[in-house]
C-alpha cells in the first residue's frame, strides 16, 4: 500500500478541525474569517478528494487502518478508512458540492449574528466531516459512527433557529425516526459480528464469511440494513420527517436534505450491494423495489399540491431517492449512484435556487406569494430552469441519463413497474415545472414591501448556482447508455471494481431501448406542457376534494401521531402517574401501610387487662399441647 | 374389684378437694373463698396422710391453711373487702375463661391418660420417706446448699417486704 | 461458686449499708466497690481459683462458659450501675435495698447460669423474680408502678405454677429433678415427659418474654422506674436466656425433634408481634419494651440452633443489646417526655448523646460494624446451620428490617426535626464520658468480636 | 498497599472532617483529600500497578473465617477510578452550594466514599457486606438531613428498602461461607464452590433481590426517583454516579461467577426484567416534567440494560458493561451538575417553567447537550462503545429469546432519543419564558467540572480501547468462571 | 391407687386454679387460685413420689430412699409459695391503699 495514501485522514479531519476552530472561536473570529475557515476546510478535501480519486483511478484502491476502536476477544474493529471507486465517487460528489454550498452559505446566512454564524459554520463542518466518515468507514462501524453523526449534524441545523419550537419539533423528529432506522442498521451489524464475525467490508465479502451466512441470515440482515436506509433515505414508512426538516437554513437543505446525507442509505445498500446480490436476498429485493416505488409515487403525489417552496422540493427529493430504491431493488446499484451523482448537483441547484428566492423574498416561502420573479432574477431563474429540466428528465440533461437507467432496470423487472415508474416521471415533471411556473412567470403576488425588495441576490450565491447548472446539465454524460455510445457509461467502468450491477437475465434490443427512451421523453415533454398550460395564470385557492387530501400530505402524519405517538404518550402518563405511583411504588407503601395497619391491630391484643393475657396465653397453650399431643406424629 | 377402705377415703376426699376448690372459685365473697380453700388444703392434707407422707402433710395444714391463709383473711378484713363486692365481669371473658381452662384440662388429661401406663402406682399407706426422720436427713444432707440458698429468697422477700411496706 | 456467696453476702451488706450510712453517694460507692469485688471473684473463678470448697451434689456447676458469661454480666452490671446508679435516687427513699435486691438478683442469676438440677433452676428463678416484683413497684407513689407490679407478680406466679407443673411432670416421667442425661435416669414415659417439657418451655419462654407469653412484658417495662426497667430488659432477660438455653441444652437435647417446631413458633410468633407492634408505639420507652421482645425472639435462635455460634451469638448479644439498651434507658431516664417527640433536635443541643444514642440504636438495629450485628450475625449463622430454616432465616430478616423503622424514628427525631419547647435536660460529663464508653464498646466489639469470643474456648 | 490508602484516606479524612469547624476550611479539605484519592487511584493505575501493590490483606475476624482482603482487579481499577474521580467532580460541581454543618457534610461523603472503596475491593464477603453498609449509612444521613421537603419518609424508605435487601443477601453470604470446606468468607473459596444447582436456584435470589434493589431494576426502583429528587444534589451524584454500580459489581463479583448455573438459569428472567425496566423507565421519563426524576428515569433505563448484557453472558457484553460501568458515572454527574446550576440560579427544575436557556447560559447548553448526547449513546461519545458492545452481547446471548430482548431493549435507544431532546428542546431552547434572574454564564469551578467530563467523553469516545483494555485480561477471566453453556450443549 | 388418678386429680385442681385466674377480678382470689395450682402440683409430686419409691421396691430397693426428692421438692415449693405470699400481699395492699380496690380491671393505665 501506498504510505502517502495513510494521509487520506486528512480528508475528514480538516473538516472536523473547522468545525473545532469555529466551534470554539465563534464568539471571537470575524464572520469573514469564519466563511474563510469554513469553506476553506472544505476545499482542501476537495482538492485531497480529487488527488484520491486520480489514485483510484490508477487502481490505487486502499484501507488506512489507524487505531484500534474496539477489540474484545474475536471481535477487532480498527478505526480504518477505505478508499475505492465507490467512496471516491462520493467523496467528490460531497466535497464538491458541500463546497460550493459553503461558499453560498458564507452570502446566505450573513444576516445572522456573529456567534451563531460561527455555530452555523461549525456545524456545517462537523456534518461535512461525518458525512466524509461514513463514506470512508472502512467497516459497518466506522460507517455506523458517520450514520449516526450525520443524523445528529442533521438535527443540529434543522434545529439551527432554536427560538422557534416548531423548528426544533422537526429537530427531533427526523432524529428520533432516524434512530428507529438506525436501531435496525444495529441489529443488523451484530447480526453480522454474531454470525460472520467480523464487520470490516473487505473481510466480510470474502467468500468464507459469506458462506457463514445462511439464507434466513442474509434475508433478515439485508432487510434490517434496508430499514435502516429507509429512515436515513426518507423512504416509506420512515419519509416524513424530510418535509419537516426543511426548517433548517436552506443551504442545509441543500446539502444535508438532497445531496449527501440522504443518500447515505443508498450508499450503504450499495457498499453491501455483495449481500443483496445474493439469491437468498431476492425477498428484500423485491420489498426494496416496492417500498422505493411506493415511496416515490406517494411523495410525488404529495409534491403535487405544497404551497411551500421547499416542501416541494422536499417530496421531490423523497421521489427521487424512491427511484434511486428502486434501482437498487432491481439490482442496478450503479443507476443508483448515477442518480445519486445528478440527483446531487440538480437538487442542490434547486434548493439553492429557491435559497435564492427566499433570501430575495425576505424569507417567505409560500409560492402561492410569489410569482413572475423571474423578471428580477434572471440568474436564478435560469439555473433553477435547469434544474427543472434536469430532473424532469430531458435529454441531454443529467436527470435523463440516471433516470432512463433507472427505469430501464424496473422494465427490466417488470413492465408494470416500468410503468408506474414512467407515470411518477410524469409526476415530478408536472409538479417541477407547476413550482417554476408559479414562482417566476406570471404576476406579482407578494406585498409591495417584498415586491419593492425583489433583487437579485449576490455572487456567492449565484456562482454557485451557475457552477451547479453546469454541472446539471453535463454531469449525465459519465453514463451515458451503451447504445448511444459504446463505452459512453464511463461510471459503471470506473465502479466496476468496487460496485457493479446484477446482470440482466434477458437482455433487451437496442432497438427497444430507443424506443422506451423515447417514450419516456415524449410523455414528459407533454406533461412539461401541460403544466405550463394550467398553470400560467395561476391564481390562489383553496384546494378541495382530493387536493386537499395531497395538500395535507395523505395525513400521514396525523396518522402516526394517532397511532404511535399518541398512545405512547398515553401510556408513558399512565405508567408515570398511575402504575408507578399506584402500583409499583403503591406495593412498597403498602407493605409500609399493611406493617403500620398490622401493628394498630395486634397493640389491642395488649389489653392491659390480666384476665385476657392469660386467657391468651392458656389458648396458645392449648393450641400447642392440641396439635403437639393430637396431630403430629 | 373389691373396694377398701382406702379406695372410699381416697374418692371422699377427692370429691371434697375437688368441689372445694370450685367453691373457691366461685363463691362471691372473698371471706368464703379463703375458707373453701383452707377445705381443699385440708383434703389435699389427707390424701398426703394417704400417701404417708405425714410431714408434709403437717406442714401443709400449719404453713398453708394455718399461716398463709391466715395471712389472706387478715388482708381481706383489713381491706374491708367481706362483702360481695365483686361486679359482674364480662360474661363472654367468663365463658371463654371457663372453656379455656377446661379444654386446657381435658386434653391434659386425654395426653396423659394413654401415655400414663396402668400399672403404675402409687403405693398408698406404705414406704416411710414420707416421715419427718427421713425427710429431715435428706434436707440437711444432701439438699443442703438449696435450703441455704432458700435463705436468700427469704432474705429477698424481706427487704421486699420492707421496701414496699414502709412508710415514706 | 465464689460469685454466688459473695453476691449474697453482698446483697446482706448493702442491706445494713443502708442503715449504716446516711449519704447516698456513699451507699452508690459501696455498691460499686461490691461490684467491683464480685467482678473480682469472678474473674478468680474463672482462674479456677475456688474461696469456697462446698459438695453442691452436682446441683450446680460451673463450667466455663457460664464462668464467662457471669463474668460479662457483671461487667456489664458495672456498667450499668455507673450510669445509672445516680438515678435510682429518685425511685425512692430505700436507696440501699434496691441495691440489696440487685445484688440478690445477681445471686439467682448465678444459680440460674449454673444450674443442674431442676429445683435450683426453679430456685434460681424465684430468686431473680421477686426481688424483681418489688423492684417493679418501687416507685410507690407511682400509679403505674403499683399496677406493672401487681401485673408483674400476677403473671409471673402464674407462669411459677406453670413451671412448676412442668417439672412434676418431668419428675413423675425420669424420677429426678437432675438436668443431667444419664444412663441412671432413663425417662419412662414419654407423654409426661412432654407434657413436662413443653411446660416448661411455656414458663421459660414467659420469663425471656417471648410470644405468645410476652403480654406483661410491655406493661411492666412501662410501668416499672426507667432505671429499673433497663435493668429488666437487660441483664436479667439475658440471664433467663441463658438458663433457657442450659436447660434444654442440657436436659431435652434428644427431643430436639419434639420442641424444635415449637421454638420455631414462638421465635417466629415473637418476632413478628414484638417488631410490628413496636412500630405504632408512641413512647420511646414502651418501645423499647417491645423491641427487647423483638430482640428475644433474635436470642431464640440460639435455642433454635443449639449450637456453638448460636451460644456464641448469644454471648454478644449479652453485650451488645444490654449495652446498647442500658446506654438508651440511661439517657431516657433523664429525659422530660417519653415521647418520640421529646427527642426532637436532640442533636442541636446534645451532639455527644445524641451521636452515641444513634451508635446504640443502629447496634439495636443490626447495621453492620457495631456488635448488635454480629450478635444478629452468630444468630442467623447459627440458624442457618440448622437444616430447613431458610424460612425462618428469611422471616427473621424481614423483621429486622421492619425494626429499622422504630429505632431509626429516634435517629431521625434527633437529627432532622427541630426541638420542641420543652429544652432537653443537661447531662453530666461522667454520664456523658460513660455514654462514650459504652458506644465505643459496641463498636469495638462490632469491628473486632474476637475480643469477647475467644475468651470463650481457652 | 494502593488498595488500603484507597479506602483509608477517604475514611480518614471523613474523620478528621468533622473536627473541622470553619465551613470553608471543611470545604477545602473534602476537595483535597478527594484529590489525593484520585491521585492514589491513578497511581494504581499507572505507575504502581504491580500485584504487590493492587493487593491487601490483613487478618481480621479470623475465627470466622474472614480476613480484611482487598485487591483492585480490571474492574476494580475502572470503579475506583470512578470513584475517585467522581467526588472531586462532585465537590467542584457544586462548590457553590453550602451546606449547613459543611463538615459533617464533607464528613460523611467522604465515609461513603470510604465504603464504596471497600465495595469495589473487597475480596472477602463479610468485608465486602460491611461496606456495603458502611456506604449506605453516610447516604440516609446525607439525604436525610440536608435534602428536600420529603427527605425524611422519602430516605427511611430508601434506608429500609436497601437495608432489607442487604439483610437477605447476608443469608445468601452465610449460607456459602458455610458451604465452603474451610467456613471461609474468602472470594476465591467462594469461586470454588460447587453449589448443587437446586441450591443455586434460590441462593441466587437472596443475592439478586440485593443487588437489583440497589441498581435498581424493575420492580424494585421506586426509592429511586424519589431519592434523586429529595437529596442534595451532591449527594444524588454520588448515588448515581457511584453508588448503583454496587449493585453490578455485586452481580459480577458476587453473584454470577458464585452461582453461574443460576445465573444461566434465571438469564431470561433477569432480562425480561432488564428490558421491562429499559421501555418501562424510558416510557416513564418522557413524560417527567421534574428534571431529576427525569434523569433518574434515565438511569435506571440504563443500569437496566447493563444488567441484561451481564446475563448474556459474552464477552462482549461484559466488557461493554466493564466500559459502561464508568461511562455512566461520569455522565450522569454532569447532568446533575448542570440540574443543580438551573436549580439554583433559576430556582426551579420544572421543565415547564424552564425555557430558552440556550439564550441565556449558551455555553451550559453546549455542555448539556453534549453529556445528554453521550447519555444517549451517540457515536464518538463515551456511551457509544458500551451500549454498542452491550447490544452486540444481548444478540449474542443463550437465551432463545436474544432477538426479542436485543429489539425490546433497542427501543430503548430510541426512547432514550425521545425524551432527551424533548428535555433538551423544552429546556434549552425556544424562547425564553424565565428571565427572572441576570444573565449568568458558568462560573470557572462548573466550566471545569463539566469540562474534565466533556474530556472523559470525547476521550473515551475516540479511543474506547484505551479502557476495554484496562478490564479485559478481568472479563475474560470472569467470563470463564460464569460460562456453563457447555454443559447444556449436546 | 393408679398414679393416673392423682394425675387428673391434680390435673383437675390445677384447671380449676386457671380458670379462677381466668375468670375472677379480685387480685387476692387469683392469687389464692395460683396457691391452689401449687398445690395441684405439690399433690402430684408426691404420688409421683411414691410412685418411684415404689418402682423401687418393686426393684429390690427395699430401704431406698427412692422418691424422697419430690417430697423435698414439696417441701421448697411451700417455702417459696410462702416468700411470694408476703411479697405478693404487700404489693396488694400497696395497690389497695392507692387506688382503694383490689379489682385487677382497674389495672388499665398501661396498654397499647
Amino acid at each position: 500500500m501506498n504510505n502517502a495514501l495513510q494521509i487520506v485522514y486528512l480528508i475528514p479531519l480538516l473538516p472536523l478541525l473547522g468545525f473545532l476552530i469555529n466551534g470554539l472561536g465563534r464568539n471571537y473570529l470575524s464572520k469573514t474569517l469564519i466563511g474563510l475557515i469554513g469553506s476553506g476546510s472544505i476545499l482542501g478535501s476537495l482538492i485531497l478528494s480529487i488527488w484520491v480519486f486520480m489514485q483510484v483511478k490508477d487502481g490505487n484502491t486502499f484501507v488506512a487502518e489507524y487505531f484500534n476502536f474496539i477489540a474484545v476477544d474475536k471481535l477487532v474493529i480498527p478505526f480504518a478508512l477505505k478508499i475505492d471507486q465507490l467512496s471516491a465517487v462520493f467523496l467528490l460528489i460531497i466535497t464538491g458540492v458541500g463546497f460550493l454550498i459553503h461558499v453560498y452559505s458564507a452570502s446566505y446566512m450573513h444576516e445572522e449574528k456573529p456567534g451563531h454564524f460561527g455555530r452555523y459554520f461549525a456545524y456545517l463542518n462537523l456534518f461535512v466531516f461525518s458525512m466524509l466518515l461514513l463514506v470512508m468507514g472502512a467497516n459497518l462501524v466506522i460507517l455506523f459512527i458517520g450514520w449516526e453523526g450525520v443524523g445528529l449534524c442533521s438535527y443540529l441545523l434543522i434545529g439551527y433557529w432554536f427560538k422557534k419550537q416548531e423548528y426544533n419539533k422537526a429537530a427531533n423528529k427526523a432524529f428520533i425516526m432516524n434512530r428507529i432506522g438506525d436501531l435496525a442498521f444495529l441489529i443488523a451489524i451484530f447480526w453480522l459480528i454474531a454470525r460472520a464475525g467480523t464487520v470490516s467490508f473487505d473481510e466480510l465479502f470474502t467468500a468464507v464469511n459469506l458462506a457463514k451466512l445462511s439464507a434466513s441470515d442474509i434475508t433478515v440482515i439485508t432487510l434490517l440494513l434496508f430499514i435502516g436506509a429507509t429512515g436515513k433515505s426518507a423512504q416509506i414508512p420512515l419519509y416524513t420527517w424530510l418535509p419537516d426538516a426543511m426548517a433548517g437554513p436552506t443551504p442545509v437543505s441543500a446539502l444535508i436534505h438532497a445531496a449527501t446525507m440522504v443518500t447515505a442509505g443508498i450508499y450503504m445498500i450499495a457498499r453491501s450491494h455483495v449481500l443483496y446480490s445474493m439469491d437468498a436476498a431476492e425477498l428484500t429485493r423485491n420489498i426494496i423495489t416496492y417500498t422505493g416505488m411506493a415511496t416515490a409515487l406517494l411523495a410525488a403525489t404529495i409534491a403535487l399540491k405544497q404551497n411551500d417552496i421547499k416542501k416541494v422540493l422536499a417530496y421531490s427529493t423523497v421521489s427521487q431517492l424512491g427511484f434511486m430504491f428502486v434501482a437498487l431493488g432491481t439490482g442496478a446499484y450503479v443507476a443508483a449512484v448515477f442518480h445519486v451523482m445528478t440527483h446531487a448537483f440538480f437538487k442542490a441547484l434547486l434548493f439553492l435556487g429557491s435559497g435564492s428566492v427566499i433570501h430575495a423574498m425576505g424569507g417567505e416561502q409560500d409560492i402561492r406569494n410569489m410569482g413572475g420573479l423571474g423578471k428580477k432574477m434572471k440568474i436564478t431563474y435560469g439555473t433553477f430552469m435547469v434544474g427543472c429540466i434536469a430532473i424532469a428528465g430531458i435529454p441531454p440533461f443529467s436527470g435523463f441519463f440516471s433516470k432512463d437507467a433507472i427505469l430501464l432496470s424496473a422494465f427490466m423487472k417488470s413492465p408494470v413497474l416500468y410503468a408506474v415508474a414512467v407515470f411518477t416521471a410524469l409526476l415530478t415533471a408536472f409538479y417541477m415545472f407547476r413550482l417554476l411556473i408559479i414562482t417566476f412567470t406570471g404576476k406579482f403576488r407578494g406585498t409591495d414591501e417584498q415586491a419593492h425588495h425583489l433583487h437579485e441576490s449576490p455572487m456567492a450565491m449565484t456562482l454557485p448556482l451557475i457552477i451547479l447548472a453546469v454541472l446539471s446539465i453535463v454531469g449525465g454524460l459519465v453514463g451515458i447508455p451503451e447504445v448511444i455510445r459504446e463505452g459512453g457509461d464511463k461510471l459503471s467502468a470506473f465502479l466496476a471494481p468496487a460496485v457493479s450491477s446484477m446482470p440482466h437475465e434477458h437482455h433487451l434490443s437496442h432497438s427497444d431501448e430507443y424506443l422506451l427512451m423515447g417514450i419516456s421523453t415524449g410523455l414528459v415533454l407533454a406533461t412539461i406542457l401541460a403544466a405550463i398550460m394550467v398553470y400560467r395564470n395561476y391564481q390562489r385557492k383553496e384546494a378541495t376534494g382530493f387536493a386537499k387530501v395531497l395538500e395535507n400530505k395523505w395525513y400521514v402524519d396525523e396518522l402516526y401521531d394517532r397511532i404511535i405517538v399518541q398512545p405512547l404518550h398515553w401510556l408513558g402518563g399512565f405508567l408515570k402517574d398511575i402504575f408507578d405511583l399506584k402500583v409499583v411504588d403503591g406495593l412498597v407503601n403498602g407493605a409500609g401501610r399493611l406493617v403500620n395497619y398490622g401493628s394498630r391491630q395486634l397493640r389491642l391484643l395488649q389489653s392491659g387487662q390480666v384476665g385476657s393475657y392469660v386467657l391468651l396465653m392458656v389458648l396458645s397453650m392449648v393450641l400447642i399441647f392440641a396439635i403437639q399431643f393430637f396431630l403430629r406424629k | 374389684m373389691n373396694i377398701t377402705i382406702i379406695d372410699i377415703l381416697w374418692w371422699f376426699l377427692s370429691v371434697v378437694a375437688i368441689f372445694s376448690a370450685l367453691m373457691m372459685v366461685t363463691s362471691k365473697n372473698p371471706v368464703y373463698s379463703v375458707l373453701w380453700l383452707i377445705a381443699t388444703f385440708f383434703a389435699i392434707s389427707g390424701h398426703y396422710i394417704l400417701l404417708n407422707a405425714q410431714f408434709l402433710a403437717i406442714v401443709n395444714i400449719i404453713v398453708y391453711a394455718g399461716a398463709i391463709m391466715v395471712l389472706f383473711l387478715f388482708v381481706i378484713m383489713l381491706m374491708n373487702l367481706n362483702k360481695e363486692t365483686e361486679p359482674q365481669k364480662n360474661r363472654w371473658l367468663k365463658i371463654a375463661g371457663a372453656l379455656a381452662g377446661g379444654c386446657l384440662m381435658l386434653i391434659l388429661v386425654a395426653a396423659l391418660k394413654d401415655a400414663a401406663a396402668k400399672e403404675q402406682v402409687a403405693s398408698v399407706n406404705q414406704g416411710n420417706i414420707g416421715l419427718i426422720k427421713n425427710l429431715g436427713k435428706e434436707l440437711f444432707t444432701t439438699y443442703v446448699v438449696p435450703f441455704e440458698i432458700s435463705s436468700v429468697l427469704f432474705l429477698s422477700a424481706m427487704v421486699g417486704a420492707v421496701v414496699i411496706g414502709k412508710k415514706e | 461458686m465464689n460469685a454466688l456467696i459473695i453476691s449474697a453476702v453482698l446483697g446482706v451488706v448493702m442491706m445494713f449499708s443502708g442503715i449504716l450510712l446516711k449519704q447516698k453517694s456513699a451507699i452508690r460507692t459501696v455498691a460499686i466497690a461490691g461490684i467491683l469485688v464480685l467482678l473480682g471473684m469472678s474473674i478468680l473463678d474463672l482462674k479456677g481459683i475456688q474461696l469456697f470448697s462446698i459438695d453442691t451434689r452436682e446441683m450446680i456447676v460451673f463450667d466455663h462458659f457460664a464462668l464467662v458469661f457471669n463474668t460479662v454480666i457483671f461487667a456489664v452490671v458495672l456498667l450499668y450501675l455507673l450510669l445509672s446508679a445516680p438515678d435510682m435516687e429518685k425511685v425512692g427513699v430505700n436507696y440501699a435495698e434496691y441495691f440489696a435486691l440487685i445484688f440478690f438478683i445477681l445471686c439467682g442469676a448465678a444459680l440460674v447460669t449454673s444450674f443442674k438440677s431442676l429445683l435450683i433452676l426453679f430456685l434460681g428463678i424465684e430468686i431473680i423474680s421477686i426481688p424483681l416484683y418489688i423492684l417493679t413497684g418501687s416507685d410507690k407513689r407511682n400509679l403505674k408502678g403499683n399496677e406493672a407490679a401487681l401485673k408483674y407478680f400476677l403473671l409471673g406466679s402464674f407462669s411459677t405454677g406453670l413451671m412448676l407443673m412442668g417439672i412434676a411432670l418431668l419428675y413423675g416421667a425420669r424420677a429426678s429433678f437432675s438436668t443431667v442425661i444419664s444412663p441412671a435416669i432413663i425417662p419412662q414415659n414419654m407423654s409426661l415427659l412432654y407434657a413436662g417439657m413443653i411446660l416448661l418451655l411455656f414458663a421459660m419462654a414467659f420469663k425471656v418474654s417471648a410470644a405468645p407469653f410476652h403480654f406483661w412484658t410491655p406493661d411492666v417495662y412501662d410501668g416499672a422506674p426507667t432505671v429499673f426497667t433497663s435493668f429488666m430488659a437487660t441483664i436479667v432477660k439475658v440471664v433467663v436466656f441463658f438458663g433457657f438455653i442450659r436447660l434444654f441444652d442440657d436436659m431435652f437435647e434428644p427431643q430436639q425433634g419434639q420442641w424444635r417446631l415449637w421454638v420455631t413458633v414462638i421465635t417466629a410468633v415473637t418476632l413478628f408481634i414484638g417488631n410490628i407492634t413496636a412500630v405504632f408505639q408512641q413512647s420511646v420507652k414502651r418501645m423499647l419494651a417491645y423491641s427487647s421482645i423483638a430482640q428475644a425472639g433474635f436470642m431464640l435462635f440460639a435455642l433454635y440452633a443449639m449450637s456453638g455460634d448460636g451460644k456464641e451469638g448469644l454471648m454478644l448479644y449479652t453485650v451488645a443489646y444490654s449495652a446498647a439498651t442500658i446506654g438508651i434507658f440511661a439517657v431516657l431516664a433523664r429525659m422530660s417526655d417519653y415521647t418520640f417527640d421529646g427527642f426532637n433536635g436532640l442533636a442541636k443541643s446534645q451532639p455527644m448523646v445524641a451521636a452515641t444514642l444513634t451508635v446504640f440504636l443502629l447496634s439495636l438495629a443490626g447495621i453492620p460494624l457495631t456488635a448488635g450485628f454480629m450478635a444478629k450475625f452468630y444468630m442467623l449463622k447459627a440458624a442457618l446451620g440448622t437444616p430447613g430454616s431458610l424460612w425462618l432465616v428469611i422471616f427473621a430478616v424481614i423483621m429486622a428490617a421492619v425494626s429499622v423503622y422504630y429505632y431509626f424514628r429516634v435517629i431521625q427525631a434527633m437529627y432532622f426535626k427541630e426541638p420542641g419547647d420543652t429544652p432537653h435536660p443537661a447531662f453530666p460529663s461522667f454520664f456523658k464520658g460513660m455514654l462514650l464508653v459504652l458506644a465505643f464498646l459496641v463498636i469495638l466489639l462490632g469491628v473486632y468480636p474476637e475480643l469477647l469470643l475467644g475468651r470463650l474456648y481457652f | 498497599m494502593i488498595a488500603f490508602l484507597l479506602i483509608l484516606i477517604p475514611l480518614a479524612t471523613g474523620l478528621l472532617s468533622f473536627l473541622i469547624r470553619e465551613e470553608k476550611t471543611a470545604k477545602a479539605f473534602a476537595f483535597l483529600a478527594s484529590l489525593a484519592t484520585l491521585a492514589v487511584s491513578l497511581l494504581g493505575l499507572t505507575l504502581m500497578n504491580s500485584e504487590s501493590n493492587l493487593q491487601f490483606i490483613a487478618p481480621w475476624m479470623s475465627s470466622l473465617g474472614s480476613s480484611f482482603a482487598l485487591k483492585i482487579d480490571g474492574m476494580g481499577q475502572v470503579l475506583c477510578l470512578l470513584t475517585a474521580i467522581a467526588y472531586p467532580l462532585t465537590f467542584l460541581g457544586t462548590w457553590q452550594a453550602s451546606p449547613k454543618n459543611a463538615n459533617r457534610f464533607f464528613g460523611l461523603m467522604l465515609l461513603a466514599q470510604a465504603g464504596m472503596m471497600g465495595v469495589f475491593l473487597a475480596n472477602d464477603a463479610l468485608l465486602f457486606y460491611f461496606c456495603w453498609e458502611l456506604a449506605l449509612i453516610p447516604m440516609y444521613f446525607l439525604a436525610s438531613q440536608w435534602g428536600g421537603e420529603k427527605r425524611i419518609a422519602v430516605t427511611f424508605k430508601f434506608f429500609v428498602y436497601t437495608f432489607l435487601g442487604s439483610l437477605l443477601m447476608l443469608i445468601g453470604i452465610l449460607y456459602l461461607q458455610s458451604q465452603t470446606p474451610d467456613h471461609s468468607f474468602g472470594l476465591s473459596a467462594f469461586y470454588k464452590l460447587k453449589i448443587p444447582a437446586s441450591e443455586q436456584l434460590w441462593l441466587f435470589w437472596l443475592f439478586f433481590v440485593a443487588f437489583a434493589i440497589k441498581m435498581p431494576l424493575f420492580p424494585f426502583h421506586t426509592w429511586q426517583p424519589d431519592t434523586y429528587e429529595q437529596a442534595p444534589t451532591a449527594t444524588t451524584m454520588i448515588l448515581s454516579g457511584v453508588m448503583v454500580k454496587m449493585g453490578l459489581l455485586g452481580l459480577i463479583r458476587w453473584l454470577m461467577p458464585v452461582l453461574p448455573l443460576a445465573s444461566f438459569q434465571w438469564g431470561d428472567v433477569v432480562m425480561i426484567l432488564a428490558v421491562i425496566g429499559i421501555i418501562y423507565a424510558s416510557l416513564v421519563a418522557i413524560r417527567q416534567d421534574d428534571l431529576k426524576r427525569l434523569i433518574a428515569y434515565s438511569s435506571i433505563a440504563h443500569i437496566s440494560l447493563m444488567a441484561a448484557a451481564l446475563f448474556a453472558e459474552n464477552l462482549s457484553g461484559t466488557q461493554g458493561v466493564m466500559i459502561q460501568l464508568f461511562n455512566h458515572g461520569v455522565n450522569i454527574i454532569g447532568l446533575w451538575i448542570i440540574v443543580e446550576i438551573i436549580e439554583r440560579r433559576y430556582g426551579t427544575r420544572k421543565i415547564s417553567e424552564l425555557g430558552g436557556l440556550a439564550q441565556q447560559a449558551p455555553v451550559m447548553t453546549i455542555f448539556f447537550v453534549v453529556i445528554a448526547l453521550a447519555n444517549i449513546a451517540l457515536p464518538l461519545t463515551n456511551g457509544f462503545a458500551g451500549e454498542f458492545l452491550m447490544f452486540n452481547g444481548l444478540l449474542s446471548a443463550q437465551s432463545n429469546f436474544k432477538v426479542v430482548f436485543t429489539v425490546l431493549a433497542g427501543l430503548g435507544i430510541i426512547l432514550a432519543a425521545v425524551y432527551t431532546l424533548n428535555m433538551i428542546r423544552k429546556t434549552f431552547y425556544g424562547e425564553a419564558v424565565s428571565l427572572r434572574v441576570p444573565v449568568t454564564e458558568l462560573k470557572l469551578n462548573e466550566q471545569l467540572a463539566l469540562g474534565l467530563i466533556v474530556v472523559i467523553i470525547l476521550w473515551l469516545g475516540i479511543y474506547p480501547q484505551s479502557m476495554l483494555e484496562l478490564t479485559d485480561s478481568f472479563s475474560k477471566e470472569w467470563f470463564s468462571k460464569i460460562d456453563v453453556s457447555y454443559l447444556f450443549r449436546k | 391407687m393408679p398414679i393416673l388418678n392423682y394425675i387428673i386429680l391434680s390435673i383437675a385442681l390445677f384447671s380449676i386454679g386457671i380458670v379462677g385466674v381466668l375468670t375472677r377480678r379480685n387480685a387476692i382470689i387469683i392469687f389464692m387460685c395460683i396457691e391452689l395450682m401449687l398445690n395441684a402440683v405439690n399433690l402430684l409430686l408426691v404420688a409421683f413420689s411414691k410412685m418411684h419409691m415404689n418402682t423401687a421396691f418393686k426393684a429390690g430397693d427395699l430401704a431406698g430412699t427412692a422418691g424422697t426428692d419430690g417430697q423435698i421438692f414439696v417441701f421448697f415449693i411451700m417455702v417459696v409459695a410462702a416468700a411470694e405470699v408476703s411479697v405478693g400481699l404487700a404489693i396488694i395492699v400497696m395497690m389497695y391503699r392507692n387506688i382503694h380496690s383490689v379489682d385487677v380491671n382497674f389495672l388499665n393505665r398501661l396498654k397499647q
